[in-house]
């Protein structure tokens, strides 16, 4: 039994009157890689970003590494009292902004790649280690964490050797193919030192073959960065291929949850993706 | 080799600026009119680079420049007015007993002290600034854009309208404001003579902001300009960062508008209103926002162009008997505003878009003109 | 000849590329389905058709003009209209107000006629056209925004994933009220997820995967001859 | 002070209310639709003061009042086409660096052409006559201006609420795209949104320069700003808000002028903005948006 990195319980979001995300209890067992399948408006990226901090749920929990990240329950009601803190007005409630729940161990990438795109490769990377510097701004602009800052460029330059990258280190990264975007995108999640890497949806416009160049990307950082990996995919050769688990969410809740196999055989699968046989 | 070359190069441009200075301190009274718009243009290039930072660099659009500058041109003019023009400046309501305790403990100080007291008063204003910035921030960095622009922009008429108020006539002098500043002090014993103090100071002030900009702060700070959600999922705490950067930048706001005081010689409220904001704007956009040598570069040439070059589009103007059409009181901010115009719909990088000034780029394009010369030949 | 000619569409965002140069007809009065999983680029063949989209390279014929290039309300004015994904009614505006703001080109007689075909097909329309549209249920604003469509009497009918979000039953409603708008005379061009009952409702369906046309034929057989679910689903192991 | 004095200061207060709440419109108007301050739209009232000045110069006051509102209203849309129009698709910051470029235009071209010193504003004798209610008396600008403005409110609810124009209003400041593929036509629907603005400017500044005798090249400025708040505290993008938001915001700057508080009456407009954005930044009527990642 390994054991769990992240784990949500009765998460549950509501917008409005739309419950996004129904009762969700997902458990992301450490060292394995996890899917999150489902239809188009099923919720996913909605759980995603609860995870991530993005949202607050309106009810539920979410634990990641021992430290509770969010927690909320019914009828309390919660203040954004301006950009990044939160007062708590309930004993209940745990609100983590989604800077600190990464500098916690837990790095994302985006949907529709969300990189600095004046900035360079180098840049990108760079960015995603300041979360953990120690030197404060006026010791940073007077060059007076040398060591530090040594150390980061280091890291930041074998981070992209790792990932192939390194070759386009001073270019602007909205200049690089698409693919490589995404790569991208991947490392500069990395850069923040994960335990948990979260994808969404990875191999979004890719063709066949690059989504396979991806798959074995995957594999290969997890075993390099001793990662555990969460992803959401609609790409399904992907997702059957790399996944150890697989949660299947419709509407809001999860409908199934196995192995590839289990899960691509199940009714209720098969419905939820070609719809009832009669109609 | 090359970056031997452009070192080479950025000091020797430096060492004949620095001689150039020294030259027009003991000829300044042939070249009245270059130094004022050289000195103006310097103070601008600081408040250029200061608003830059927060527009350009961290992506927050605030337009309350005006009222941090306001605040140190007030703190730095109230801190070195001498003792004894103290009752000529007050003559209406008089003056605050605590100001008049403070610098007669100034005066009696001992000689240094008093020689760096103009600059303590500027570093003072800064301070007072930064710290209204940082507990202002609290509330006004929460909102978006266009929220945020007009808030700092009322920011600022909220300062405008406290100090002119008569209920701090004792301090502020209301609404018949300040004069009898003294100019420039002169550094390192007279070795510096007073023209080149701005030169220094801002020089100084543009240097910690270039730093920083290249710093791993500068760094999350694009980052936050690029993409908030990307930056706050990379770790980086938004709100922080962003008070920092509104911090720094009305520090620096405030001590342009103490070296403004010391240029300027007598402030009102009124000197520190919109407009003011807008033309400090207008210098960003024109130098390229997100470009610290277009900041500057353009606060000399729009400086110097508005106070200098287009002078004449203000006169009438003759060809034997015949006078020009259109020539006459105006007509140069007339010019200017549509050049803004220009630049904003058309040119929409300014001067310099968001790179930098550099040797390579110049001389590249120096001998690219060169070669197509050649070419057509 | 076909009311709709596509001929090599392609679409690139940035440096994506959304559609690979696709081809495909659409005949007079019949159903036609495009289907295939999340990110194929469906929408993206209907959002450029509208010309929403810029398109990068390929034509678009439309009962025999060229129509890529024009202003959207000039393509809406010919009788080509669309059902976006997510609904998409003005929740500011009422039930009514939406259904009249989707015959905004018409007047008023024809407005008239058509709102009474409209409050037809859809009766509960008609029992909530005062309630605010962002009010309604998911099912009852999928209803308003196929109505709104047909407000503008089209010839060609474009709809976006319209079972997306909704519960079976609704799913059934909505395809029901696709035959019966068909059986009218006007064409449909329909992108599904929910390939099965798209792919029986249709005569003609084409399967997408990643911006290619991949497999096409009659509906049924398609159903019945192809892995549709490998397309979905990935293949086996 | 006693009650008189306090009636006749509300009095004034209304007024000078119902001239703001003209202006606020314009704002919440073009915000609803463009999600743009129009940094340009104080700018626009000044001018239509000297439109007024000198169409009144040589024609009869009915004549002149129409000249003027047309000569705004056509300046109002041809700002959109010009400066506004081209930037649709930019960055947010710079459409509004853009607005901000045509208010510093319009001042700089209205020095030049008018020099800074204040304008005398003609007087309509109409306008100006004294009417005496009690113990109040008032001009006839005082009365009509907040009477005025409620007509003119009540009309511009019947056009959004109940024409095909209005509805293509509410349509396409809710999404632009689904408003196109209705066939609606986005540029003259903000075309119209600016000329409704600029012609409810042009009404607000002849009855507010009227009771205040002259203009200078930045007379819009201040008015401008504050108006802009005026339409945030009542929630931005609501035509009522903005109204409640102009008459509140005039009446407790006259009586903080009244109590002596003169100067900070332009800076508690800014404190009430601030204070509003933060305890409720949606404004009194708006309504809440969900922001989505």
């Amino acid at each position: 039994m390994s054991t769990i990195l992240l784990k949500t319980e009765h998460v549950t979001m509501q917008f409005g009157g739309v419950v996004a995300v129904d009762d969700l209890n997902i458990e992301i067992p450490e060292g394995k890689i996890t899917a999150l399948i489902g239809p188009n408006g099923a919720g996913k990226t909605t759980a995603f970003n609860v995870i991530t901090g993005g949202y607050q749920a309106t009810n539920g929990r979410v634990t990641f590494d021992g430290h509770v990240i969010g927690e909320n329950y019914p009828r309390s009601k919660m203040k954004k009292i301006y950009n990044g803190t939160y007062k708590t007005l309930n004993e209940h409630q745990v609100i983590n902004t989604p800077d600190k729940i990464t500098r916690l161990g837990m790095a994302r990438t985006f949907q529709n790649i969300r990189l600095f795109k004046d900035l360079t490769v180098f840049e990108n990377v760079l960015i995603a280690m300041h979360g953990h510097i120690k030197a404060g701004m006026l010791r940073s602009t007077f060059k007076l964490n040398k060591e530090e800052e040594l150390m980061m460029n280091q890291e930041a330059d074998k981070l992209l050797h790792s990932v192939n990258l390194h070759m386009h280190r001073d270019e602007k990264s909205s200049s690089l193919p698409y693919g490589m975007q995404r790569k991208l995108e991947i490392a500069r999640a990395l850069a923040t030192g994960p335990k948990l890497l979260l994808l969404d949806e990875p191999a979004a416009g890719m063709n066949p073959k690059e989504t396979e160049e991806l798959a074995l990307f995957i594999q290969e950082i997890k075993e390099t960065f001793s990662l555990t990996v969460f992803l959401i995919e609609h790409h399904m050769d992907l997702v059957m291929d790399i996944s150890d688990k697989i949660y299947v969410l419709d509407y809001g809740k999860t409908i199934a949850l196995g192995t590839a196999n289990e899960v691509q055989n199940d009714p209720a699968v098969i419905r939820a993706y070609l719809g009832v046989e009669e109609a | 080799m090359r970056i031997k070359r452009n070192t080479l190069l950025t000091t020797t441009v430096f060492a004949l600026l620095v001689v150039f200075l020294y030259w027009l301190s003991a000829n300044r009274m042939q070249n009245g009119m270059l130094v004022s718009v050289l000195q103006k243009g310097v103070i601008f290039a600081l408040v250029a680079v200061s608003m830059n930072l927060l527009n350009g660099f961290t992506g927050l659009f605030s337009l309350g420049q005006a009222g941090f500058m306001s605040i140190g041109a007030y703190t730095t003019a109230i801190l070195i007015i001498p003792v004894k023009s103290l009752d000529g400046v007050y003559y209406m309501n008089g003056v605050h007993p605590g100001i008049r305790a403070l610098k007669m403990v100034v005066a009696d100080s001992p000689a240094f002290v008093q020689s760096i007291f103009p600059f303590v008063a500027l570093l003072l204003g800064g301070l007072l600034a930064a710290g209204i910035a940082a507990i202002v921030g609290v509330a006004v960095l929460r909102l978006k854009s266009d929220y945020l622009a007009i808030a700092t922009l009322g920011l600022s008429e909220i300062v405008r309208a406290i100090f002119s108020s008569p209920q701090f006539d004792q301090i502020t002098n209301g609404s018949y404001g300040l004069n009898k500043i003294p100019t420039f002090p002169e550094m390192a014993w007279g070795l510096i003579p007073s023209l080149l103090t701005p030169f220094i100071v801002v020089g100084f002030c543009v240097v910690f902001i270039l730093l920083l900009i290249n710093s791993s702060y500068g760094r999350a700070f694009k980052a936050i300009r690029e993409d908030e959600i990307a930056a706050e999922a990379m770790g980086i705490n938004l709100y922080k960062h962003k008070s920092m950067s509104f911090v720094v930048s009305s520090f620096f706001s405030a001590v342009a508008g103490g070296l403004l005081a010391m240029y300027m010689r007598s402030i009102e409220a009124k000197t520190f209103s919109i407009t003011m904001t807008y033309d400090i704007l207008l210098i960003v956009v024109i130098g390229g926002i997100g470009s610290v040598t277009g900041s500057i570069l353009s606060a000399f040439l729009v400086t110097i162009a508005k106070e200098w070059w287009l002078r004449f589009f203000d006169q009438p103007l003759f060809f034997g008997g015949w006078q020009v059409p259109l020539f006459r009181t105006g007509f140069r901010m007339v010019i200017f505003s549509i050049l803004l115009m220009v630049v904003v719909l058309i040119y929409r990088k300014g001067l310099m878009g968001s790179t930098e000034f550099s040797w390579d780029r110049l001389i590249g394009r120096f001998r690219r003109t060169k070669n197509s010369e050649g070419g057509a030949a | 000849m076909s009311l709709l000619e596509i001929r090599d569409l392609k679409v690139c965002y940035g440096g994506i590329v959304a559609l690979n140069g696709i081809s495909f007809d659409v005949n007079e009065s019949e159903i036609v389905t495009l289907i295939g999983a999340n990110g194929a680029g469906k929408s993206t063949t209907l959002r450029s058709i509208m010309g929403l989209v810029p398109l990068t390279s390929g034509t678009i014929f439309y009962d025999g003009v060229k129509i890529n290039g024009m202003e959207t309300r000039k393509i809406v004015e010919m009788g080509l209209v669309l059902v976006p994904e997510g609904r998409r009614v003005f929740p500011n505006l009422t039930t009514l107000e939406n259904l009249k703001i989707g015959g905004y080109l018409q007047d008023s007689k024809n407005e008239q006629k058509a709102l009474e075909h409209v409050y037809e097909l859809f009766p509960r329309l008609q029992e909530r056209h005062w309630q605010l549209a962002g009010t309604l249920s998911g099912g009852d604003q999928q209803m308003l925004a196929v109505g709104r469509a047909l407000m503008a009497n089209p010839k060609v009918i474009m709809m976006d994933e319209p079972s997306l979000g909704l519960a079976p039953l609704v799913v059934k409603d909505i395809f029901s009220i696709i035959r019966k708008i068909n059986e009218e005379g006007v064409t449909v061009l329909l992108i599904e997820q929910n390939a099965n009952v798209a792919l029986k409702t249709a005569h003609q369906g084409y399967v997408m995967e990643t911006g290619n046309i991949t497999n096409h034929g009659p509906g049924r057989e398609l159903l019945e001859n192809v892995d549709i679910r490998s397309a979905y689903l990935g293949k086996s192991k | 002070m006693s009650m008189t004095t306090i009636l006749q200061h509300c009095l004034t207060g209304i007024s000078l209310g119902g001239a703001y709440a003209l202006i606020a419109i314009g704002y919440t108007l073009v915000y609803g639709i463009l999600r743009l301050i129009n940094f340009a739209h104080g700018d626009i009232f000044m001018m239509a003061g000297y439109f007024m000045i000198f169409a009144l110069a040589s024609f009869p006051w009915p004549v002149a009042i129409i000249i003027t509102l047309v000569v705004t209203t056509v300046m109002g849309i041809g700002i959109e086409r010009f400066a506004y129009k081209p930037l649709r698709n930019a960055p947010r910051m710079s459409i509004m660096i853009s607005a901000i470029g045509v208010s510093y235009l319009l001042q700089n071209l209205s020095t030049y052409l008018f020099t800074a010193i204040p304008r005398g504003y003609p007087e309509l004798p109409y306008l100006k006559k004294i009417y005496q209610i009690g113990e109040l008396s008032a001009s006839f600008v005082t009365i009509l201006t907040p009477i005025l403005t409620i007509v003119l409110v009540f009309v511009l609810m019947i056009l959004v609420n109940k024409t095909k124009t209005g509805m293509a209003m509410r349509a396409t400041s809710k999404d632009f795209e689904t408003a196109k593929l209705m066939g609606i036509n986005i540029n003259r629907v903000v075309s119209v949104t600016f000329a409704i603005g600029s012609l409810l400017a042009g009404i607000g500044s002849i009855l507010y320069f009227t009771d205040r005798m002259s203009v200078t090249p930045f007379s819009g400025t201040l008015p401008g700003l504050k108006c802009f708040v005026a339409a945030v505290f009542g929630g931005i993008g609501n035509i009522p808000g903005a109204v409640v938001g102009g008459f509140f915001i005039g009446i407790v700057e006259t009586l903080l002028v009244a109590l002596g508080y003169s100067t900070f009456s332009d800076a508690f407009t800014f404190l009430l903005l601030i204070i509003m954005l933060l305890v409720k930044p949606t404004g009194l009527f708006g309504e809440k948006n969900v922001e989505k990642v």
